[in-house]
């Protein structure tokens, strides 16, 4: 087999000026578990696949919280999330002490890419791998963020990693237009949906391997939500009243109510 | 490719018998795949237009950016990493502000060009980084005027009046020497810029695009802003007629 | 040198310099003070300075005011100092006290203005926010007894709120609807108090003016470190705008036939 | 509030910061003065009157501390009332200046008086004495004092010529002490002089809103000059 | 420490319904350590007149002295019992005397004066160290818990109260106060002085 | 003892100061005395002076008296008001008080203020400022209405409206921004009682209620408490204690009405013829 010898290390560029380690990390992203992101005018939530390790042991921890107004859900390398995130939660306390102010998500998410951006120049070290879905609110209303290890971060609609996420991003192509308008509950059941595309054939959803996180207000669902709609993570029990508004696989997915109409108007 | 495989080319700090250094040649692979950046200096400003690719419609339009300010009265667009340009950007600004609190006056663009060439070539000197992959339009309006600048990856940086960078820099190119840049009003410099991001976008090989522009000038009262919602419009849709009657 | 009228029939202190001349014949001895004195001195006292900023809340916002001159001890040394400034769209600062630390403090400010400028993504700083890290940074300095010796208003209108408050050379911060510094605390601060407090949000523009007219004027009597030019600022849903230096008119006629200190008539 | 300390002195709380002036010229002399009266920076009075008379054609000019000049002038005053019954002929006013000194220099350690002396006798005319801060006396043709003094000998040696008449020495003294005013934060206020002659004291006012103007620094402008930043920058889209 | 901690000590004087009272800590220090349980800081006057001299224990001692003759002088030369407020006035003048060189007392005097129709008036005053006059219409105070009787009788005092009431509010407001006196304290005597009689009581106190 | 005679040589004793001074080189600082931390401020209007005062007294940070007079009585058409050291303005006004009723009743003609004025400052000067009296005179005579402030150092001024203790700043700003000359009675008693109670509200030294006294060549009108803005409010409920709440261990009574016996000697009366 041909060894490429431009991916050892991270300071080098390949001849057709591609950088393999920070590929290769990006690999990384795809071995965690799913998660999904997306986002309403009003909202943005987050839904992610939890992975046991067996019988014997709990779900690993996919969300965590940032702030009051930022959440993320992780898709790779557990440690080194645990780093970044830190890092976000300085850069989100440093914001509220110096200015008193929630610190704008944008910046957040740009201030960890360029931290992760050293580690694709520098020898020594090896790019981040872990992927972000970021959401948030601040003062030009709720956001969805990507971050990768390559030191990108972009905004979303919506938008998926981690294992088998192009699944999930099919579904989320295929509906995004309708998301600005719905509410939360329709935005979760539409994320549920895409989450569900990513498992594999005898899995289903289900209150031990699904987390739910959300900013924005609560949901008739929600009980004990901050008037403000700070960022929460649903699990367990809470969870179940979104599973059991999915609409079953086998028929299949529901049109938009738009489409809805329009079928009806011909 | 004959470097491939001779084992010259795997760091920067490594001349290759010919006396090149491949790797930030590599380097400059990485801003060829890049979309189009473009700069013009005009009388009385300077505008910037880049052909931002668009890899999934999932993306939020308008919010990620490619053109970045610096001060406030210089603005930058790169064509390579993202991820490296905006790097070059925070670099960037650290020196603006340093000559600023050194001198307490608006950094002229020469004097930050001129840093940020010494710091890109930094990068490529030493095995233990690699260059920036990017090529970098700095356009200002100083106190000598409009300037604009490129920084490549190899650290040199050169004045121009018009430039080009990324994937469609030669098509570009060839449009902007048919200009008269130095007579053309800022406006009209808009107009021309997105015409020509249109006209190198290659529609067959490409994804979608996204047009992103903005301006330095008498028109922005010195600052670099985003072109206002309305010219934006009014030069998109002329280039698309363009495109029309060109094709 | 103690101007405090609080300190008036208090005993003789030859320290005291009783003629205002500092700083010409004293100038503050910053080097070795024997041998277990090493250590780092810094400001004792300012010495370019600056007196009173008034600031009022009126029904459209804010209106501050300040004179244009900067004292060195009794010199009258530079009578075109502007002492508000600017800072973004929303925010006016004022300050009284040292004019080398207030021209710190601005070049401080203005590299914070194009920081939130650079970043370019809607987001700005308002007039809480800008006080707050003001408040940071008095505070630090003050924590490695250096301060910077000013009291500063800062006013300010943003998302159709009005904010009105104090931060000095202590880091201490204080909000309300009328603030003055310096020798203003004393002397105009009873006035703005009457005319302003409940009233703040029917005072017309040309009330506030008024107000803040017949106060700068009062303070113009009787502060003999005041100077009459001053500029008004004012920070409404418009935006800022600071005046043109403008003076008030004074009344001097009833002096012509005072005679003597008593008993003299010619 | 701290407590009053009844052991201690007091501190000589109000001070006379003061600008004034005394010049001789043919027929008479022009005495001037600010209006100002200090508490630290306090004015605890602004219109002052530091032209004192101490007898019919001889005044002086107060400058240090009020309370001493005071007394000091009372003192003189009242010296002056018993020579005029004593001697039934008005002091010279050299021998009012002889008072003023004799006081200011026996009790010079506990007076913070510097004291201008100016009249006119049949004698030598019109006279200028400046007694200053030690108990000296200096006859001169035109003499300053005060803090705002030191800001104007300069002014004053380049500008005064002999051989003035009235208008133009009440002029120089006019101008002299808008200058020292102006850049003394100790003086300020009103201009009162006073032109004594053989036929009597005449009383100047010139009111604070009414001073000679001089260079006062350049005009400062208001913020339109001032670059104003942000206006441009677009929020993100949020709507779909 | 101020010289009025020397040998600590507190007096109070309130006035009730046709009766006034006046009350004071037994405490004699020297500085921290406690000399004596059984000090007297008030002292008769005359038969309706006591004044408490809180303060410096050697001027107490000279000050009752020097009070006790001059009240003797005065009522040899006019004939007559000295009065209330001319007490007061005796008081204040003998301490502005010391204007530039006072006694550490500040004097506390509660008593009742003769009306023009034959009856008695309540009468409470209290100078500071130099003599100024403080004549109060509810309660006066000094020494070293002044600060703390303050507080408790702003509380506690309320108009017309009757003899035997004014001795349960004196003696409460004195009691707490000086037990938050380092310098006050070991035990207090009251003395309600009303038309006809005059009632001392030694009260019980922490003795601390 | 100094003295052995009740009407001992008049002034100051200063026996007492090497013990003191002694005491507080030993490091015993002396005592607050009462000061009157003040506002205190006079006018003139068309038909006289209008002179105003506070009534707080402090002690050091305590209010030691919330309703003393400071408006002090020199002849019945002057008045001063004092700041400064309670006892100082209290005895000074008292003394210079006397010293004016027996120069009237020497001189037969009703005394004039430039003379309390003048006894006044002569008086302060003297002492160099130990005596902290910082006082507002004003009085009508026969050259019309007169105002002075005197400083404790014995300056003096001589002006229409004046202000003088802690209080004096936010009183001169009320006089600077509303002051006209020939006002009327009224408006000059509305404006001392606003620069009274700017005072009262702005300068901790200064508190309680307003006193004025309005004086004409005809007529002196003292208005004591004429404005009483801080009264406090009245207790809801009462902290009476029951009678024998406090212990105490011994009591004596001392009885004062005086019982006479009235033992009737009989037999003859005295021979009254």
């Amino acid at each position: 087999m041909f060894r490429n010898t431009y991916d050892s290390d991270n300071t080098v560029f390949s001849p057709q000026g591609r950088l393999h380690q920070v590929e290769y990390a990006l690999e990384a992203v795809k071995q965690g578990s799913a998660a999904v992101g997306l986002r309403s005018k009003s909202h943005s939530v987050l839904l992610a696949l939890k992975r046991s390790a067996g019988e014997l042991a709990s779900y690993q921890q996919k969300m965590f919280r940032i702030d009051d107004h930022v959440g993320i859900a992780i898709a790779g390398l557990t440690s080194d999330a645990r780093v970044l995130s830190n890092f976000m939660r300085q850069q989100a306390m440093s914001s509220r002490m110096i200015f008193n102010r929630p610190v704008p998500v944008n910046r957040l998410v740009s201030a960890m890419a360029d931290k992760a951006q050293v580690n694709t120049q520098e020898y020594g070290r090896r790019p981040y791998g872990v992927g972000f879905l970021v959401i948030g609110q601040d003062q030009s209303g709720p956001h969805l963020y990507e971050f990768s290890p390559s030191g990108n971060s972009y905004e979303y609609y919506a938008m998926s990693i981690g294992a088998r996420s192009q699944s999930a991003k099919t579904y989320l192509e295929k509906h995004y237009e309708s998301f600005a308008d719905c509410d939360l509950d329709e935005l979760i059941r539409h994320g549920l949906h895409a989450l569900r595309e990513t498992l594999q054939q005898d899995k289903e959803l289900n209150v031990k391997n699904t987390s739910i996180g959300i900013v924005g207000s609560a949901s008739p669902n929600e009980t004990g939500v901050s008037p403000t709609g700070a960022f929460r993570i649903l699990e367990g029990e809470k969870v179940d009243v979104f599973i059991k508004t999915m609409i079953p696989k086998e028929t299949d997915a529901p049109a938009p109510t738009t489409d809805e109409d329009v079928q009806m108007a011909e | 490719m004959t470097s491939i495989g001779t084992g010259y080319d795997l760091s920067a700090s490594t001349y290759s018998p010919d006396g090149r250094i491949f790797q930030v040649e590599y380097a400059n692979k990485a801003v060829e795949n890049s979309g189009t950046a473009i700069g013009l200096r005009v009388k009385g400003g300077v505008v910037l237009a880049v052909e931002k690719l668009v890899h999934s419609k999932l993306l939020v339009p308008g919010a990620n950016r490619r053109i970045q300010t610096v001060d406030r009265h210089i603005g930058m667009a790169t064509a390579g990493l993202l991820a490296d340009g905006r790097h070059l950007a925070n670099r960037a600004r650290d020196e603006a502000s340093n000559y600023r609190e050194l001198y307490r006056t608006p950094p002229p663009l020469k004097s930050l060009a001129d840093r940020l060439g010494l710091y890109v070539q930094a990068y490529t000197l030493y095995s233990s980084v690699r260059p920036f992959g990017i090529s970098t339009i700095f356009g200002a309006v100083d106190k000598d005027g409009p300037s604009l600048y490129v920084v490549e990856p190899s650290g040199v940086f050169y004045g121009y009046h018009g430039a080009a960078v990324g994937k469609g820099r030669q098509l570009a190119k060839t449009e902007l020497e048919k200009l008269d840049l130095a007579s053309i009003s800022m406006r009209q410099a808009v107009l021309d810029a997105a015409r020509i991001i249109y006209l190198v976008h290659d529609d067959a090989k490409e994804k979608e695009f996204e047009l992103e522009m903005s301006w330095i000038g008498d028109e922005t009262n010195g600052l670099h802003l985003p072109v206002p919602k309305d010219l934006f419009d009014e030069a998109e849709r002329k280039a698309k007629e363009a495109l029309e009657t060109f094709e | 040198m103690d101007h405090s009228p609080m300190n008036w029939g208090r005993p003789r202190n030859d320290a005291v310099d009783l003629y205002g001349t500092y700083p010409i014949p004293q100038r503050p001895y910053n080097g070795s003070k024997g041998s277990f004195s090493a250590g780092v001195q810094h400001t004792q006292q300012p010495i370019v300075t600056g007196t009173s900023v008034l600031a009022i809340k009126y029904k459209d916002g804010i209106m501050m005011a300040a004179d244009n001159l900067a004292s060195y001890g009794s010199l009258a040394r530079f009578k075109d100092v502007q002492r508000l400034q600017a800072v973004g769209d929303y925010t006016v600062i004022g300050a009284s006290g040292d004019m080398s630390d207030f021209q710190y403090i601005q070049t401080v400010l203005d590299e914070l203005m194009v920081d939130e400028f650079t970043a370019a993504d809607g987001h700005s700083l308002g007039p809480a926010e800008i006080h707050e890290y003001l408040s940071q940074i008095m505070y630090a300095r003050r924590s490695k007894m250096n301060p910077l010796w000013n009291s500063l208003l800062v006013g300010g209108f943003k998302d159709g709120k009005r904010f009105l408050a104090y931060v000095d050379l202590l880091g201490t911060t204080y909000s309300a609807s009328t603030l003055a510094t310096g020798y203003g605390s004393y002397i105009a601060q009873p006035l703005l108090r009457k005319a302003v407090e409940g009233y703040e949000d029917v005072l017309t523009e040309e009330e506030a003016l008024k107000i803040i007219e017949d106060s700068m004027k009062v303070l113009y009597y009787r502060d003999a470190r005041s100077l009459n030019k001053y500029q008004v600022a004012k920070i409404t849903a418009a935006g800022t705008s600071i005046s043109e230096s403008r003076s008030a008119e004074t009344i001097w006629s009833f002096a012509e036939d005072i005679r003597g200190y008593g008993a003299q008539t010619q | 509030m701290d407590h009053i300390d009844m052991q201690q002195l007091k501190s000589g709380e109000v001070n006379l910061g003061t600008s004034i002036m005394a010049v001789q010229f043919d027929g008479g002399v022009v005495i001037g003065a600010d209006s100002r009266t200090t508490t630290g920076s306090y004015i605890a009075n602004r219109v002052t009157d530091k032209l004192t008379h101490v007898h019919d054609r001889v005044y002086c000019c107060r400058s240090g501390s009020a309370a001493d000049t005071q007394a000091v002038a009372d003192v003189v005053h009242l010296h002056l009332q018993m020579y005029t019954q004593t001697a039934g002929a008005p002091p010279s006013v050299h021998a009012a200046a002889a008072i003023f000194q004799k006081f200011c220099y026996e009790n010079k350690d506990a007076l913070s008086a510097g004291i201008i002396v100016a009249g006119w006798d049949k004698e030598v005319g019109p006279s200028v004495y400046n007694i200053p801060l030690g108990g000296g006396l200096f006859r001169q043709p035109w003499a300053i004092g005060g803090s705002g003094s030191t800001y104007v000998y300069g002014y004053c040696d380049a500008t005064y010529q002999e051989g003035w008449g009235r208008d133009e020495t009440v002029n120089f003294v006019k101008n002299t002490l808008a200058l020292a005013m102006s850049r003394d934060g100790s003086s300020g206020g009103v201009i009162r002089m006073c032109v004594i002659t053989e036929d009597g004291v005449e009383r100047l006012f010139v009111p604070g809103d009414k001073l000679p103007k001089f260079w006062e620094g350049r005009e400062v402008l208001g913020a339109g000059k001032t670059i104003p930043i942000d206006s441009g920058a677009v929020p993100m889209a949020v709507e779909a | 420490m101020s010289i009025m901690e020397y040998n600590g000590g507190s007096v109070i004087a309130m006035v009730g319904k046709d009766c006034v009272a006046i009350a004071s800590d037994l405490r004699l220090g020297n500085q921290a350590l406690g000399i004596s349980s059984n000090f007297q800081k008030i002292f008769p006057v005359t038969d309706r007149i006591y004044v408490g001299l809180p303060g410096l224990a050697t001027d107490v001692t000279t000050l009752r002295e020097r009070f006790r003759y001059r009240v003797n002088m005065y009522t040899i030369k006019e004939e007559r019992e000295i009065e209330p407020e001319t007490f007061a006035h005796l008081v204040s003048s003998t301490l502005y005397e010391h204007r530039f060189g006072p006694y550490f007392i500040e004097p506390v005097m509660a008593g009742l004066s003769k009306t023009p129709s034959g009856g008695l008036k309540p009468f409470i005053a209290a100078t500071d160290l130099i003599g100024c006059l403080n004549f109060a219409k509810d309660f006066v105070v000094a020494g070293t818990a002044s600060s703390k009787l303050y507080g408790v009788a702003e509380g506690l005092w309320e108009p017309g109260l009757e003899p035997e009431d004014l001795f349960e509010t004196i003696s409460q407001t004195i009691l707490n106060a000086v037990d938050r006196d380092a310098y006050s304290g070991w035990g207090c005597i009251v003395h309600v002085i009303t038309k006809d009689k005059v009632v001392s009581r030694t009260l019980k106190g922490r003795m601390d | 003892m100094a003295s052995s005679s009740v009407y001992s040589s008049p002034g100051f004793d200063f026996s007492n100061q090497l013990r003191n001074n002694f005491l507080s080189e030993k490091g015993l600082p002396l005592p607050k005395a009462t000061s009157t931390g003040t506002t205190i401020v006079g006018c003139l209007f068309e038909d006289g002076i209008v002179l105003g005062a506070d009534t707080r007294a402090t002690e050091g940070p305590i209010v030691a008296d919330k309703n003393c007079e400071k408006i002090h009585y020199i002849s019945e058409s002057i008045r001063c008001c004092g700041a400064g050291t309670a006892a100082d303005t209290e005895f000074t006004t008292a003394l210079i008080s006397s010293n004016i009723e027996l120069h009237a009743l020497h001189t037969g003609r009703k005394p004039r203020v430039v003379t309390a004025m003048t006894m006044l400052k002569q008086m302060l000067f003297q002492y160099q400022g130990h005596i902290g009296a910082a006082l507002v005179l004003g009085g009508v005579d026969a050259t019309g209405p007169n105002l002075f402030t005197i400083h404790p150092h014995g300056s003096t001024d001589k002006l229409p409206y004046v202000t003088m203790g802690s209080g004096s700043l936010a009183a001169m700003a009320v006089f600077e921004s509303s002051w006209r000359p020939n006002m009327s009675r009224d408006e000059a008693l509305t404006l001392v009682k606003h620069a009274i109670s700017a005072g009262i509200f702005n300068d901790l030294g200064s508190g309680s209620n307003v006193d004025a006294c309005i004086i004409t060549a005809t007529h002196t009108e003292m208005l004591r408490n004429v404005e009483m803005p801080n009264q406090r409010v009245e207790k809801e409920k009462k902290y009476g204690f029951r009678r024998g709440t406090t212990a105490w261990k011994r009591e004596t009574v001392k009885s004062l009405i005086v019982e006479e016996e009235i033992t009737h000697v009989l037999g003859e009366a005295m021979d009254t013829t």
